[in-house]
């Protein structure tokens, strides 16, 4: 990464979203799918667990928002407020870690 | 008294007075035919408060001079007829977003120009040797199309007080310089289209647009920096990308 | 109560102006000597004030197949009724083959071009030969844009919003020392002394009720230099182009131009009962050269036959409406945001005061009678005699723009030198400009008007004695109320209104000048129209006339033009000479 | 600016609009992603806990609160790609108009989820 930052910021936020869109389609579509006649955790683990395409998919998806959403975030704190600068950088990583933590944490136990 | 003519109609305009503070002054002026705004703010200098400032040159949208804020929204004065603005018989006049007032309606632009050129918004010769000829560049091919697609930015700075990344980031180059870069990327006959990519990729450079459209909407001239900076975010990304940056 | 203290800096170069000839000169001398500082005031923007700027049609010069240097320099002359200094015409067609390629090579103006990549050249009026460079209808702003860009980039200072307002002599007299100026935003003095001093301030005709140029003008180069005892030459010759826009009263888009293309493309002008009247003064009727359809237009306004705002009419609704739609986009829409509709109904216009052809005597490397100050631009007289031809405006300004930079840079390197300024005639020129501060306020937007009608009615387009000298009267008159006259106020900060008071001021002085060398001009050439003497006069004995400023009075002289490459009845092109010997 | 206290009429067109949405929108699932993944985890390890939780989202204020995010992902996607459209094709002048068909979709999917919600 050279001193281009918010270029390569740009790159990723916008690959990232290129990831996103089909992804949200087929959760979307899963949504509006699955609530029919109500949810329970079984139904969702029975229809995830041991599936490596669910995995995948959704393990690309966290993946993808963990990059998207905190460049996003970093740059609505960074237009509306006045922290700026390196401690704002961390703290979108941070976010980015949260999310890849939880996003692990919650495909594991889908599978 | 019947030789009385009937009073001329008139119109309230309220106008920015003072600095960075101050407040809006209502005035009234007398409604004429085919008035516009430069016109009443004229009105008010020359026959009820000599002390109003504001800026003008050519009085026919060319030189880009006389931009304010009218009822909210950023114009260019001396071709906006008061017919068009003054709905309810109100105008609100302002100075532009954006800028540093010098006092009253008159900003100081001199930080739209910096930034044109930290964009290197200037041409820069590509044949040191090719001076006595004009470069053969077809009309009809899509560079020279591109090209004159922005070039007749008059550097009015509607979009520039238009734009809200401008006020939310002081260092963003904005609309007009992208939109020159944009042309210069664009003119076969330019020798630094790298350079001219690196400082549009800058850290306050095209990425930071959000795609308003404000800049579009408002500029006098018709002219679309959106798609001026939508194509330097493709160029500037596919140099990133091949590490030319 | 008044503040008059007087900041004070240095600068190798001080240019006044930033239109074609300031921002060239500025340039040149940076490429000539870049060790040097170069400072550009300007009373406006840079780059967004003066004429330059607002060049629709074009850039003239002699580079098509078949065209010649010779055959523009004949146009030239003949267009300037051989009242042209000839080395400066010979200098200003040569040079503009150089410019027109650095303009687009080097600072990147990007102008027009046939469909098969080569430059497009396009006719424009009282020419032999399409000539005329362009960039759509606004090559001026290209021009412009491109110049102020290509400033901002090297290390040439800028002191915007700086109105000059006195050239101040060295204090042993001699030569100049530096310029006084007003800093606009907060009214402070300023005096920057220079080695070299360029004046490029422009001139522009804005004395008369209906004119074309920015409002930022107003003569205050020709004012200056006449007071610091320069010589201005044929400033009887005022060029009106024959339509400007009226828009109504206090409107200040009125007089501004409506193209000439109209009229080339078959555009009718009516008068007030709606009927055509030009084919009654001329069989080219609405086609006619500037000047004979500005005294037809006159002619028919005198008579009264005129619309509601007084003047006349051009109308293209007898054409094929969307065609000229397209063909004159930017001025159906100027004219629609004015509430006119250009393609299908009726357009009031009038002739409209465009350009002075006189101004300072200066040779054909840039220099004045006075050391040190340089002159180029519209400031100047001499280059286009009796008339102008469109198109050599802006090739007059760049070309010799470029040249005083050449000039100054590599002279104020071997012989500038600072000198000290006469301390009185800064105090002088403070005090004059302070004057208004200390008198009883005045209607200043009046009296501009009385300015302005009086050079319209009797300093116009069809001059006689009588008129004229009602004229010099009123002027002198108004001359008296002025100095009466304060703006109330003592708050100097970006004060228009006493900018308005120095305009009028510059503006008087230059109009007095313009009346009295239309009396001692006892025929008519060019722009200047005598009632008393329609004649053009003996061309082999032309002369052209001097003014100077004689304490309070005017004094005005002639001089014989010197034919010095070609006379009245040769010509330099070949083939012309060749037949005309056959 | 301070002091200048006036509206910002400029801001009142389209596609101001469609920015104001698509970036609450982004912050509002931003904020619900985590919270979204720490409840899936729970799934397993405590099904009869997400279980419940489950019913509390039976609470048709919830389900409010979850049509609101379904609107809001489907509103940020349509933005999204409207901007991918804008940034990464060549510019044409149904750009202008692609707003509109942008909150169409997003409008569509919400009540589509309303619509099947039992
Ligand atoms: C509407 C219009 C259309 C024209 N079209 C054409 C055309 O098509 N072709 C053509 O060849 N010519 C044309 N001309 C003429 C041409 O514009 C001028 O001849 C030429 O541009 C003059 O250049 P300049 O540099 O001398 O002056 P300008 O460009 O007028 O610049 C003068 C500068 O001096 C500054 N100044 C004035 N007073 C002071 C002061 N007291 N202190 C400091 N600065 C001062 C001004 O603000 C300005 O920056 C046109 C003119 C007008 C008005
Ligand atoms: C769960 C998923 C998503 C989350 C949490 C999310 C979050 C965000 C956030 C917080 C922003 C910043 C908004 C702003 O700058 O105004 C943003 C911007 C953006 N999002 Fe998303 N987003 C998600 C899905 C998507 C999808 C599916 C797309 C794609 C098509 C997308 C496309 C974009 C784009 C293009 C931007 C940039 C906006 C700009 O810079 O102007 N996002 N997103
Ligand atoms: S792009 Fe348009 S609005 Fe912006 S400065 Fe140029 S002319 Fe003015
Ligand atoms: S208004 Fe501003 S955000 Fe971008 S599209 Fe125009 S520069
Ligand atoms: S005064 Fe020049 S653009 Fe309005």
């Amino acid at each position: 990464m050279t001193g281009r930052l918010e270029a390569w910021l740009y790159v990723a936020q916008r690959g990232s979203a290129f990831v996103l869109a089909p992804l949200v389609v087929v959760h979307l579509a899963t949504m509006i799918y699955a609530i029919r006649g109500g949810l329970s955790a079984e139904e969702i683990l029975s229809r995830t667990e041991d599936s490596a395409v669910w995995g995948s998919v959704y393990g690309l998806f966290v993946a993808a928002v963990a990059v998207h959403a905190p460049i996003g975030v970093r740059s609505i704190v960074r237009e509306m407020t006045p922290w700026k600068g390196r401690s704002l950088d961390v703290a979108a990583l941070l976010f980015c870690a949260l999310i890849v933590v939880l996003g692990v944490r919650a495909v594991g136990a889908l599978l | 008294m019947s030789g009385r003519e009937p009073p001329e109609p008139e119109l309230v305009v309220e106008i920015w007075r003072g600095r960075e503070s101050g407040e809006f002054v209502p005035y009234r002026v007398a409604r004429r035919e085919n008035q516009t705004v430069l016109d009443v703010v004229s009105h008010v200098q020359r026959r009820i408060d000599p002390t109003l400032s504001y800026r003008f040159a050519c009085r026919v949208g060319m030189c880009g001079s006389c931009a304010m804020t009218v009822n909210g929204i950023p114009r260019w004065t001396c071709r906006t007829r008061v017919d068009r603005v003054a709905g309810n018989g109100r105008v609100r006049i302002g100075p532009l977003r954006n800028m540093p007032v010098i006092r009253d309606l008159a900003v100081d632009m001199a930080p739209f120009f910096d930034k044109w050129q930290r964009a290197t918004g200037r041409f820069v010769p590509s044949d040191a040797d090719n001076r006595r000829t004009f470069a053969r560049v077809p009309p009809g091919s899509r560079e020279r199309q591109a090209a004159d697609a922005g070039i007749e930015c008059i550097g009015c700075g509607v979009c520039y007080a238009a734009c809200d990344v401008v006020a939310w980031n002081s260092d963003y180059l904005g609309p007009a310089a992208l939109n020159r870069v944009w042309t210069l990327v664009n003119d076969s006959r330019d020798g630094a289209r790298r350079e001219h990519l690196a400082a549009a990729a800058g850290d306050a450079g095209c990425h930071q647009c959000h795609s308003h459209q404000a800049c579009m909407s408002y500029c006098p001239k018709g002219l679309n920096p959106t798609a001026a900076i939508a194509g330097l975010k493709r160029e500037t990304v596919k140099s990133l990308l091949r590490g030319e940056l | 109560m008044t503040d008059n203290t007087v900041a004070y800096r240095k600068t190798d170069i001080l240019i006044l102006g930033s239109g074609g000839a300031g921002l060239f000169a500025a340039l040149h001398a940076h490429k000539a000597a870049p060790d040097l500082d170069i400072t550009v005031a300007v009373k406006g923007l840079l780059g967004k004030c003066g004429c330059t700027r607002m060049v629709q049609g074009g850039y003239n010069v002699a580079i098509g197949t078949g065209d010649s240097v010779e055959r523009h320099f004949m146009d030239t002359v003949e267009g300037g009724k051989w009242l042209n200094d000839q080395d400066l015409a010979w200098t200003l067609i040569t040079t503009a083959i150089e410019r027109i390629h650095e303009l687009e090579n080097e600072l990147g103006c990007f102008f027009d071009r046939n469909a098969d990549g080569s430059v497009h050249l396009k006719a424009f009026a009282g020419q032999t030969y399409d000539r005329t460079v362009h960039k759509g209808d606004l090559t001026g702003i290209e021009i412009i844009n491109r110049l102020a860009e290509q400033t901002w980039a090297r290390r040439i200072d800028r002191m915007e919003e700086h109105r000059a307002i006195a050239l101040i002599p060295a204090r042993d007299g001699g030569r100049i020392s530096g310029v006084l100026l007003v800093d606009v935003r907060d009214g402070r003095f300023h005096f920057v002394q220079a080695k070299a001093v360029l004046l490029a301030a422009g001139g522009g005709p804005t004395m008369y009720r209906y004119h074309t140029p920015s409002g930022d003008k107003t003569c205050d180069g020709m004012a200056m230099a006449l007071r610091a005892g320069l010589t201005l030459r044929d400033m009887e010759m005022v060029q009106f182009h024959p339509t400007g826009l009226i828009a109504g009263r206090d409107t200040r888009i009125t007089g501004t131009i409506i193209e000439e293309g109209l009229r080339g493309a078959g555009g009718h002008l009516l008068n007030g009962n709606h009927e055509r009247f030009m084919t009654s003064y001329d069989p080219r009727g609405e086609r006619a050269t500037r000047d004979i359809v500005s005294r037809a237009m006159f002619e028919e306004m005198r008579q009264g036959r005129t619309g509601p705002n007084d003047g006349l009419f051009i109308t293209m609704r007898h054409l094929d409406r969307d065609l000229v739609r397209r063909q004159f986009k930017g001025m159906v829409e100027r004219c629609a945001d004015c509430g006119f509709d250009l393609a299908g109904g009726l357009v009031e216009v009038v002739p409209t005061a465009h350009y002075i052809m006189g101004g300072v005597v200066f040779d054909t490397s840039c220099r004045t009678s006075l050391e040190g100050l340089f002159a180029a631009g519209e400031d100047t007289g001499g280059v286009h005699g009796a008339n102008r031809l469109g198109g050599n405006g802006v090739a007059n300004s760049t070309v010799f723009g470029g040249i005083a930079g050449d000039t100054m840079g590599p002279w104020v390197e071997k012989s500038g030198a600072f000198a000290d300024p006469d301390r009185s005639a800064i105090d002088a020129a403070v005090a004059h400009g302070l004057r208004p501060f200390a008198k009883p306020r005045g209607d200043l937007l009046d009296m501009r008007e009385r300015l302005e009608d009086i050079m319209w009615d009797d300093a116009g387009i069809i001059r006689d004695p009588e008129r004229l000298h009602r004229a010099r009267e009123a002027l002198s008159g108004l001359g008296e109320e002025l100095a009466e006259t304060g703006v109330a106020t003592s708050d100097r900060a970006f004060n228009l209104t006493w900018h308005d008071w120095l305009n009028l001021d510059s503006l008087i002085l230059v109009s007095r000048v313009i009346v009295e060398a239309a009396l001692a001009r006892e025929n008519s050439r060019g722009a200047h129209f005598r009632d008393d003497f329609p004649e053009e006069g003996d061309l082999a004995t032309s002369y052209f006339t001097t003014a100077r400023l004689d304490g309070e009075r005017i004094g005005v002289g002639t001089a014989p033009v010197e034919f010095s490459r070609v006379r009245p009845g040769e010509t330099l092109i070949r083939e012309e000479a060749e037949t005309a010997a056959a | 600016m301070g002091g200048m206290k006036y509206a910002i009429a400029s801001r009142n067109h389209p596609v101001y609009w469609a920015f104001v949405l698509h970036r609450a929108s982004g912050l509002a699932l931003a904020v619900f992603v985590p919270v979204h993944l720490y409840t899936l985890s729970l799934a397993v390890r405590e099904a009869a806990r997400f279980d419940a939780f489950l019913e509390w989202t039976e609470n048709p204020l919830v389900k409010g609160g979850e049509a609101l995010l379904v609107l809001l992902l489907a509103g940020h996607l349509a933005g999204g790609l409207r901007l991918l459209a804008l940034e990464f094709l060549e510019w044409r002048d149904w750009q202008k108009s692609i707003v509109a068909i942008t909150l169409g979709i997003a409008a569509a999917c919400g009540l589509l989820f309303l619509m099947n919600a039992p």
